[in-house]
């Protein structure tokens, strides 16, 4: 049961984000949401490389130990690096939003006539 | 955004190098230990929006502009795929290579002595071929990249303000 | 150097026969365009024009002056009708015409004369109509091409229900269908009649959309009732209010080839028997025959399809036609869709005979 | 060893790293000059393309040929039989994909010299131009579920932020934001279901998965996960929100590779579902009860629900739009919903014993539609284009009278209404045409509804050639001009191009389409060029 813990996480952090992004208005808490949804699937992917008593993949440490898989951990990164630069793209789009409409309401955003 | 307090400024002052100098060892120890080129050039750029904080974007307009960010970030990501690119143009150097992109030509490589004498041990600094040299350019990237990031949007949060 | 003559044999006979079928359909359409106007005359007790009439017509329009309003886009208005007529008769060239195979189709692969092709070509006139009314620029005009949008789009659904449930009937290999290759094509259909393929259900279900065919004709050649987009007394003439001379000529053949086209599907839809298989005759004789016999059927259904229901019914509004096409005629259509689909059931279920094998003709 | 050999052995690699190296290289070279770094866009563009043909002729030349790439090394697998290298692995398939995004590539980047010349920032512009097309090349050649997902995300930045390229509109913002929250919950969806195809298998590469793949319980989770995250990406109903919005707000010649990227998302599901999945698709059933049911055939017909929703609401929003561009947006909705309608109802029998021909036409009809969509769809955004560029005008309601003075764009218009709405002698009739006339093996009904949108489809864009190009001449379009020749000329190569493909439909099919959809269904040489080894 203890080992399932992370799973569990991972489902509640990816509901809890799927619903701010789905019925949240606020447009900075969309994008919580969505960088909630990133880190669970970051931490089913860390909970994947987990091994019962094993040490961080380091080489020169772990010659003749169990590591925890690199792969996951590699993944991980390159999705983490991801996030960034779409947490950062979301937020910049957000300041210009801001500057148009002068609210953060996703209803009031894009609504104007031509 | 101006400046914040002495105190602040003073502490960046101290922390500033040392988080520089923990970066730049993460950038540097990529292949051998959790880190790399993302991870290090993160907390380079997390130094330098330090400074941002403390001194105020203006000041730090003043020494960079967001144009030499975009060079230097071109530069690192031009580097990074160099690199790669080497892999296969290696073939014009040596005839016998038989080498992919993304090919570390550099490891086992007896033609060029730099990389052969040193690095015999096991997690030497030079024992991963190109894999470092990667590292660098994606660092230099990441630090240009993320730190131009940090500036445009206090830049934009100061054009805001001045409304 | 044989086989450059050969192709060039080959190439002068298509280009013969396609001016051939060009001057067929151009001459039998307004043959049957006289006969038509003659019969309904008499229907409304006058003498009615002679059946040269409209001969006539055509070459008094093409030594008229062309006219190009102001307000018109010169070179669409120009294009549409000659598009339009060209389309109209490319269509001959994928219909079986009597006894003779289609000519675009190619011995041993037919992919050709396809029933959507058919479907898709017949849309090219009714669409340069409607290009050429909006590019009259006149309002009268717009009106027209809005109309004749709204009745192509109308009258398309019940079609296409009938083009594909005769196909699926013929091509499925489910339920009763009789498994025919390229079950689309014209060919295929002409071949494998479909009222051998069906049981008592399913001769309901045709005969359902052979009335539904026949009522979407007028609307497909724009005749009374369904002729909103020209209505005369109305607007004018509508979509052909600002054209004269040769493009309003050109639009009048096309309507004429047109008349032709539509009363061949339907006689190689549900009409493909020929004569001569009954005389046991060969080679001319038997073209002969079968290119009588096909005229007869095409005059027929002229009659039935245009004539009687033009003369007997006044116009609709638009909106009654497009209610007449969605809700009553689709209706029936799929009525018919569902009879056909039934009849494939009870056949494979409880064994029921097939129409054509209780008479005894297969 | 020549060097033509060489880059063809290379290919795969250097169809994606050069667009990535011109992309980088781009801000360096603005800043020598604006002309030249047009230039050198266009033949970094160019450059990709040939070697895109090269390859293609390479695998088109022998039948049923894989090309394997693999990076940084040069066995697939290394020694302990561990697949973690990332492999490029081109097949029919891909190599069809690449083409499609070969032309609006080329088209693209020929259009933006004239479209975008009075913008700022061009540098960073086309640094993301190149940026995208090289994320496109990524997804479509990938053989690695990871690097898939980086490629998406990838060109999901990138396209975001060229849709709200237009800063200065509030609209292209909002757009843009959108794209990015559909796209990024997408792209995390997908990034899920590697996870957990990865916390079974212990493995990235698509081949690899695919011969290890059980069908578990957990993978018809992650079957279920992977479509949806896809579905979102490209955009079919009900998951279509941001794409009129992203279609209509970004400049044109941004929408042109945006509507590439839409069909890499797709091919991504195609390929998820017929090779990685494709050989247990064939076999499984589930037993409830009594009943066996054939989760091939629930699948399939989920996808043709899908579908027939995706053609009827892009439609009839089609109709009452009245945006040009939008308008062209969900036209485009339609067209990707008549592509998963054949899919769909291949799915339902492709895999089948007694009936795999109807199945195999109706996946023909749909990868042909891939292409013909993408330049049809595509051809009448650069019109749109156009018509903005010319006019600054994208309401319907303003525009009129157009075709007096800017002829070549009405006929651009014109090729690309009748292709669109699937009429004869233009390329979208050949596909619809395969698509009805095996989608009614399934049911007829389904010919019959994609017949009358079609038509329907029709009628909207006769509206629109109406109310934009014919009627009384507008005193204010007076001064309107034909614009200029390197847009005339990307539309121009659009517009051949649908041409001859309505033209030559047989050949295309033969030489093209069949290959792909050969790959597709033969799953077993796909995976057995990767494991063949050991």
């Amino acid at each position: 049961m203890i080992y399932n813990i992370p799973y569990i996480a991972v489902a509640a952090l990816i509901l809890i984000g799927l619903y701010a992004v789905i019925f949240k208005r606020n447009l900075i808490k969309i994008v919580i949401g969505i960088t909630l949804i990133e880190n669970g699937v970051n931490l089913f992917l860390i909970t994947l490389a987990f091994r019962e008593g094993s040490i961080a993949p380091i080489y020169r440490e772990g010659q003749n130990q169990i590591m925890s898989l690199p792969v996951p951990h590699a993944l991980t990164l390159t999705s983490i690096v991801i996030g960034v630069a779409v947490l950062a793209l979301m937020l910049s789009l957000i300041i210009h939003l801001y500057r148009h409409y002068n609210t953060l309401d996703a209803h009031k955003i894009g609504r104007e006539q031509e | 955004m101006s400046g914040m307090s002495r105190i602040v400024k003073t502490i960046t002052n101290v922390a500033f190098p040392i988080v520089l100098i923990y970066g730049l060892y993460v950038i540097a120890h990529g292949h051998l230990t959790p880190g790399g080129g993302f991870q290090g050039g993160a907390v380079v750029a997390s130094g330098l929006a330090m400074l941002l904080v403390a001194y105020g974007s203006i000041w730090v307009i003043g020494k960079v502009k967001e144009k030499q960010l975009s060079i230097l970030e071109s530069i690192g990501a031009i580097g990074f795929i160099g690199l790669a690119f080497l892999g296969i143009l290696m073939v014009f150097i040596y005839s016998s290579f038989q080498g992919n992109f993304f090919n570390n030509f550099l490891i086992n490589q007896n033609e060029i002595p730099l990389f052969n004498e040193i690095g015999a041990g096991l997690a030497n600094i030079n024992t991963a071929g190109v894999i470092p040299l990667m590292n660098f350019a994606v660092g230099l990237k990441v630090i240009a990249g993320l730190f131009a990031i940090v500036l445009v949007m206090a830049y934009a949060t100061r054009i805001k303000e001045g409304k | 150097m044989l086989e450059l003559e050969q192709i060039i044999r080959t190439v002068m006979i298509i280009i013969l026969s396609t001016v051939a079928l060009a001057f067929f359909g151009i001459f039998f359409g307004l043959i049957y365009k006289g006969i038509d106007r003659k019969i309904s005359a008499h229907m409304q007790g006058r003498i009615g024009p002679p059946l040269r009439q409209p001969f006539r017509d055509v070459g008094k329009l093409f030594t008229k002056e062309n006219i190009i309003p102001e307000n018109a886009v010169p070179w669409v208005f120009n294009l549409a009708p000659l598009i339009g007529l060209v389309g109209t008769i490319s269509i001959l060239l994928y219909l079986p015409i009597g006894g003779f195979q289609p000519l675009a189709s190619v011995e041993g692969e037919i992919i050709f004369g396809d029933l959507i092709l058919i479907l898709y070509l017949l849309m090219i006139p009714s669409l340069a109509l409607v290009i050429g009314g909006f590019a009259s620029g006149s309002p009268y005009a717009t009106v027209g091409a809005q109309r004749e949008m709204a009745t192509m789009i109308a009258y398309e659904f019940p079609l296409a229900i009938i083009i594909i449930t005769v196909a699926w009937k013929l091509g499925s290999f489910a339920a009763g269908g009789l498994g025919v290759e390229n079950a689309f094509t014209l060919t295929a259909i002409t071949a494998n009649p479909i009222w051998n393929a069906v049981g008592p259900l399913g001769l309901i279900g045709l005969i359902l959309l052979l009335i539904v065919l026949i009522v979407v004709t007028p609307a497909e050649l724009s005749k009374i009732p369904f002729d909103a987009p020209e209505a005369e007394t109305e607007i004018g003439g509508g979509l052909l209010v600002e054209y004269s001379g040769r493009n309003l000529a050109m639009f009048y053949l096309t309507d004429a080839v047109k008349t032709v086209v539509m009363a061949s599907i339907i006689v190689a839809l549900f009409f493909p028997y020929n004569l001569s298989p009954l005389f046991g005759l060969e080679s001319y004789p038997a073209y002969i025959i079968d290119f009588t016999f096909f005229l007869i059927k095409i005059l027929i259904i002229i009659i039935f399809s245009v004539t009687l229901i033009r003369v007997a019914v006044a116009r609709l509004k638009i909106d009654q036609i497009v209610y007449t096409y969605w809700v009553p005629l689709t209706l029936i259509a799929l009525v018919g869709l569902i009879c056909i689909m039934w009849d494939g059931t009870m056949m494979e279920s409880y064994g029921w005979p097939k129409i054509a094998e209780l008479l005894g003709f297969i | 060893m020549n060097i033509i050999d060489d880059i063809i052995l290379h290919s795969p690699a250097l169809i994606v790293a050069i667009p990535l190296l011109g992309a980088f290289l781009t801000p360096l070279v603005s800043k020598i000059n604006d002309k030249l770094r047009n230039i050198f866009v266009i033949f970094i563009v160019l450059f990709t393309s040939a070697i895109v043909l090269l390859l293609a002729n390479d695998i088109y030349l022998v039948c049923g040929k894989i090309h394997t790439y693999v990076f940084g090394g040069n066995a697939p697998i290394t020694e302990g039989g561990f697949a973690i290298r990332i492999l490029f692995e081109v097949d029919g398939l891909n190599i069809f994909m690449a083409l499609i995004a070969t032309i609006l590539a080329i088209a693209g980047v020929i259009y933006s010299w004239a479209f975008m010349k009075e913008n700022t920032g061009l540098d960073k512009y086309y640094t993301l131009y190149l940026l995208m097309i090289a994320g496109m090349y990524g997804m479509i050649l990938t053989g690695d579920m990871f690097n898939f997902f980086v490629f998406l995300e990838i060109t999901s930045i990138a396209s975001c932020a060229l849709i709200a390229f237009w800063t200065n509109k509030g609209k292209a913002i909002d757009a843009g934001f959108k794209y990015i929250v559909v796209s990024a919950t997408g792209a995390l969806f997908v990034l899920f279901a590697i996870a957990i195809l990865y916390g079974q298998y212990n493995a990235l590469n698509m081949a690899v998965l695919a011969s290890k793949i059980q069908f578990s319980f957990l993978d018809k989770i992650a079957l279920v996960i992977l479509i949806s995250g896809l579905a979102m990406k490209a955009g079919i109903v009900p998951m279509h929100m941001w794409l009129p919005d992203a279609y209509g707000r970004a400049p044109a010649s941004v929408t042109l590779i945006l509507v590439g990227v839409t069909q890499a998302s797709l091919y991504g599901a195609l390929r998820m579902i017929f090779t990685l999945y494709g050989g247990k698709l064939t076999t499984t059933m589930n037993q409830i009860g009594d009943v066996s049911i054939d989760l091939n055939l629930v699948l399939g017909i989920f996808i043709v629900g899908l579908a027939l929703l995706t053609i009827f609401i892009g439609v009839l929003m089609a109709l009452k739009e009245n945006n040009f561009k939008r308008m062209i947006a969900f036209a485009a909705v339609a067209e990707i919903g008549y592509m998963i309608l054949a899919i769909g109802a291949a799915l339902t029998t492709v895999f089948s014993t007694n009936d795999a021909g109807t199945g195999m036409m109706a996946l023909k009809g749909g990868v042909f539609h891939i292409l013909n969509d993408a330049l049809d769809v595509g051809l009448l955004f650069l019109v749109a284009g156009a018509i903005y560029y010319a006019t600054k005008e994208t309401s319907l309601n303003q525009l009129g009278g157009l075709a007096r003075n800017m002829k070549y764009t009405t006929i651009f218009f014109l090729i690309g209404l009748l292709a669109v709405s699937g009429m004869p002698p233009m390329n979208g009739f050949a596909s619809k045409l395969i698509i009805y006339e095996s989608t009614y093996q399934v049911n007829p009904i389904l010919s019959i509804i994609a017949i009358l949108c079609s038509i329907l489809l029709l009628a909207v864009f006769v509206k629109v050639f109406h109310s934009a190009f014919l009627g009384p001449k507008l005193p204010k379009f007076d001064n309107v001009k034909e614009v200029p020749k390197s847009m005339l000329l990307a539309m121009g190569i659009i517009a051949t191009i649908i041409i001859f493909i309505g033209l030559f439909p047989d050949m295309v099919v033969n030489y093209i389409v069949q290959p792909a959809v050969n790959a597709l269904t033969n799953n077993s040489n796909y995976i057995s060029n990767v494991i063949g080894g050991i």
